[in-house]
């Protein structure tokens, strides 16, 4: 089934057990995402110290792809200083952008790798990016500084 | 006439779309219909001639194209008319969709502030209610909070029933004297529930509310008149009835268009213009600012007389019965919840379920569409436009199935065994 | 590129409806392209294709169709933002024509007052002024008149000269302090005056006004950039450039369409919807509620490739060597009188004029138009719903002939020999 | 030419020559009515006494057609009792709703059977009728009944 490149079995153990769910404390600062044409949601909470992502947890409500996404999302960013989460933010955008052309690099994303099959529809190329784009806002507001949200929307 | 009568393969034949293929060969299972309708070939060639042998800027020329252009544009409005039951072809305003029609209402309401005595039927302020019900579209929501929020109104809904009805039990407590605009939709989208009009509209008069009702699910399904249906104000939308993108209908008793103050301002909606002020023309084109859509109303047309020549009895016998198959073919479905009226009595062919895998865990509407479309068959994933009914339901999300003139039982039974192989997949 | 590199026989051969002939025979004279243009085959063909292959709902489902229409609609969002240079696709919002995105401005700034401090800029309220010009169509007078009585602010206008251009000798009195928004016509429908727009934006820029330009005119004519024009927000209509009826375009600077209040409400434009209080998307979905015009949309995405590969300043040239040869041949033409500029600098090929009889006596438009129909020749009269510029220059209506990439010198000669019939049949 | 059908020489003749033209007084009510397609207008007086329209008067502005309709409506009415004129404004739009197919009972209507070629032009036909519908509007105030004005407007 063409559709096992996207429902890899990895993301579906993410799915069925996801990880950092569940909201923490100690946080410094909470944001809430909606992806408003289907409707999946998530809150989630970053606290960052010494430029550290010190903590990620996160409350959602979504598809499979958005549900995995988070965990795997909070299991690689936490531990990582804020520069080097930013750049797998980058590295996991320009994955999901690239219509199924690109692979990812495993070294660096770990199980994130597994959501290239997803970036081959469109439409769930926003799933696997909600909570990706709510950590890169919480952080923003958690160091206090602007990091530009994807500036071209594409479709 | 009964369903057998009505020939679902031969109307298939007219609709091009249906003979396409999806994801390498595999036919296409459209039950969708309830988000936007395929077209029929002749809808097609209609826009089509008009382009390609009238088309000129309508009511303002006095060449021949321009003259034949109006016709056509104009020949539409007495369609419409005759398709609804209104008597007045004055009645009837074309608009881009239902969206629009409800918003020109809304804005009408909040613009009588400003406008002459003869408005004050439409007048709202602080102290007055405005009521909707909790199973509106989005479009049939957000227009009446913005214009409570414009005009210090009120905003009230009638509930819902576990089963998706309307809970009708206070109903008088919820339309009360200060209630100036009752707003509902006659067929919801999402649970498919066919709503009792005569029984809001009773109450409405009683109190003096103007009656608006969003027909966007149910002109494409039914047979309407709004004569019978003894409402005020009907929005609907021609991409959802075999009709153009683009083009919506507001019908309005002309009583209450002629004092109705203007929504968009704009050329064709004037009498006399002078820089400091403006006269506003009467109704239609009082509320019909700029170059309308004038193919896709010359499209609606084509519609109409598509339906009608069918007959809206025997669609709407034709929808029912698959409606019916439906409900019993998803019944053998393990593990799956109609969110809606269980049985087909008042409800239209739009259905909305959730599914769970073989160990009850809950299976997202989005992944459940997605196995579905992998195999050719589309149906729609979401809250679909009306989020409250979800939060009422305490889902995130339904998938939702939806009828048209053109399905048959067999795109249900490839529906229901789609939806065991979706089991299957995330069993796993 | 140079006129005579502009192959106007072979640009012809594109749309079909020139082919056609009228009364019986005689060719089609089309000289009526303000009030719409013709449209080409391919433009046909990319609606057609549309419906009979990817016809969906766009951006709110995941199945195949779907996401084919919504990459289809979406693309044209890019065609746009080239078209008309601007750098972000987010800046391009869908409606149905200009006159509803004019509108979408008038009512998003009285829609400040019931929404956050953010929308601060769009607040307008009494001692605040609203700065039009005298040459608008009522589509850029109405909307703020409308405006201005909604909020208790002055509408001011820039006056005319006699040869049809602003007068700008006051220019720093018009536009204050108070000024709000400066909404302006780039190139007036009636008189064909083509506006120096930057010399109001550098004024309206001294008082912190926002600017809005009305480029229903100039778009489909002249290659248009918003960045290098300066503006704000600039309102144009598919009809008019070759695309199909019922879709226009409000683009306006991303900044300030993030803090802009809403206008329609409903699908697609919220964020979160509760029955008590919902958010509203980030543009440009805000600002298009309900279904959009998709095949429309498509449309006129394929109308701009075609005017793109023809190349704009390819057009420009071909339209003004057509106006400069249409001006020149109308002077010849006894008793005619152009109302507008007399020579082809800084105007468009939209030439309103009046005639009178070998006697001197008038002969009404409608009377020229009705003759001219006659052979076939199909112009405007009236006021071209800018009656604010016939009393300016006191008259009831003008004749107007109006021209477009498909425009023939020979055309022209048709028209000045109809006009010399005309005042032949009348002069008896 | 075909359009000699149209523009008959009495028509000319009315449109050149109009009768009753410029604003009198005494009268009984005024109206001003405006076809907002094309622009023209017309304000018109009416005196009505003893159940007779003892005069009409105007000011125009507009075409050929809707100029000599004003001068063949007001010389046709002036003199009739009331129902008598109403009478004729019903011949006349029946005639004018005729799309060509009607001649028109010359006996009656006198010179506004020559507006029967109108007919054939939709676009003109509201021309033609402009001073008609404004006289049976200002009569209708005169004598405090209402009239009823065409109830389809047809395109
Ligand atoms: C200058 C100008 N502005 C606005 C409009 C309104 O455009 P639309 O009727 O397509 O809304 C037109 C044309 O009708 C126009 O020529
Ligand atoms: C019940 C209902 N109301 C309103 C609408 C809005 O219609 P449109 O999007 O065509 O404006 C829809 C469909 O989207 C609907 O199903």
């Amino acid at each position: 089934m063409k559709l096992d490149s996207m429902y890899q079995e990895i993301i579906l153990d993410h799915y069925r057990n996801p990880q950092h769910r569940g909201l923490r404390d100690p946080f410094d600062a909470e944001v809430h995402h909606v992806n408003p044409t289907c409707g999946d949601e998530v809150t989630l909470r970053v606290k960052v110290t010494d430029g550290v992502v010190e903590d990620v947890s996160y409350e959602s409500e979504g598809c499979s792809i958005s549900q995995a996404s988070a965990s795997v999302m909070s299991d690689l960013v936490i531990g990582k200083k804020v520069d080097e989460a930013l750049d797998l933010e980058r590295e996991f955008l320009a994955l999901m952008q690239s219509r199924g052309t690109a692979e990812g690099d495993e070294d660096k994303l770990e199980d994130a790798v597994a959501f290239a099959g997803v970036s081959k529809y469109p439409a769930r190329v926003k799933c696997a990016l909600l909570s990706w784009m709510a950590w890169k806002d919480a952080t923003a507001k958690a160091i206090d500084a602007p990091l530009d949200l994807p500036a071209q929307e594409k479709p | 006439m009964t369903p057998t009568e009505f020939d679902v393969e031969r109307v298939r034949k007219d609709f091009p779309i249906l003979a396409r293929t999806v994801h390498d060969g595999l036919p296409l299972v459209y039950l969708d219909s309830a988000a936007t309708s395929q077209k029929p070939l002749a809808v097609l060639d209609a826009e089509r001639a008009y382009y390609e042998q009238h088309n000129a800027n309508v009511h303002r020329g006095i060449h021949v194209l321009a003259e034949e252009a109006t016709a056509l544009y104009e020949a539409t409005r007495d369609k419409v008319a005759a398709f609804i039951g209104a008597t007045d072809r004055r009645e009837v305003v074309f608009t881009k969709n239902s969206t629009e029609a409800l918003n020109l209402v809304a804005y009408a309401m909040s613009n009588a502030e400003t406008t002459g005595p003869e408005a004050e039927r439409f007048r709202i302020g602080p102290g007055d209610e405005i009521v909707v019900t909790e199973m509106e579209h989005h479009s049939n929501l957000v227009p009446w909070q913005m214009l409570a929020r414009r005009t210090g109104a009120t905003l009230r809904w009638i509930g819902l029933t576990d089963d998706g009805r309307l809970d009708l039990t206070n109903l008088d407590a919820v339309i009360t004297e200060r209630a100036k605009v009752v707003s509902m939709v006659h067929q919801s989208n999402i649970l498919g529930t066919v709503n009792p009009v005569e029984r809001i509209v009773a109450r409405a008069r009683e109190v003096g509310a103007l009656v608006v009702l969003d027909g966007s699910q149910s002109v494409p399904h039914l047979p309407v008149d709004v004569v019978a249906l003894g409402v005020d104000f009907l929005a609907f939308t021609g991409h959802k009835m075999c009709a153009p993108t683009g083009v919506g209908v507001l019908w309005g008793r002309h009583e209450l268009l002629e004092v109705m103050p203007p929504f968009l301002g704009g050329g064709e909606m004037i009498e006399v213009v002078t820089m400091e002020a403006s006269t506003y023309a009467p109704p239609p084109h009082r509320f019909e600012a700029g170059t309308p859509m004038i193919s896709q109303v010359v499209g609606l047309g084509a519609a109409i007389d598509y339906l009608t020549e069918l007959g809206m009895p025997a669609i709407a016998a034709h929808e029912h019965a698959v409606t019916a198959y439906a409900l019993d073919a998803l019944a053998t479905v393990p593990g799956l919840r109609v969110i809606g009226p269980p049985t087909a009595e008042d409800r239209g062919g739009a259905i909305s379920f959730l599914l769970t895998d073989d160990a009850g865990r809950p299976i997202h509407p989005h992944d459940v569409g997605q196995i579905l479309d992998e195999r050719g068959i589309a149906v729609r994933v979401g809250h679909h436009c009306a989020r409250p009914v979800c939060l009422r339901f305490g889902v995130p999300a339904t998938t939702r199935a939806s009828f048209h003139l053109y399905t048959t039982t067999a795109e249900v039974d490839a529906l229901v065994e789609g939806l065991h192989e979706v089991r299957r997949f995330f069993s796993r």
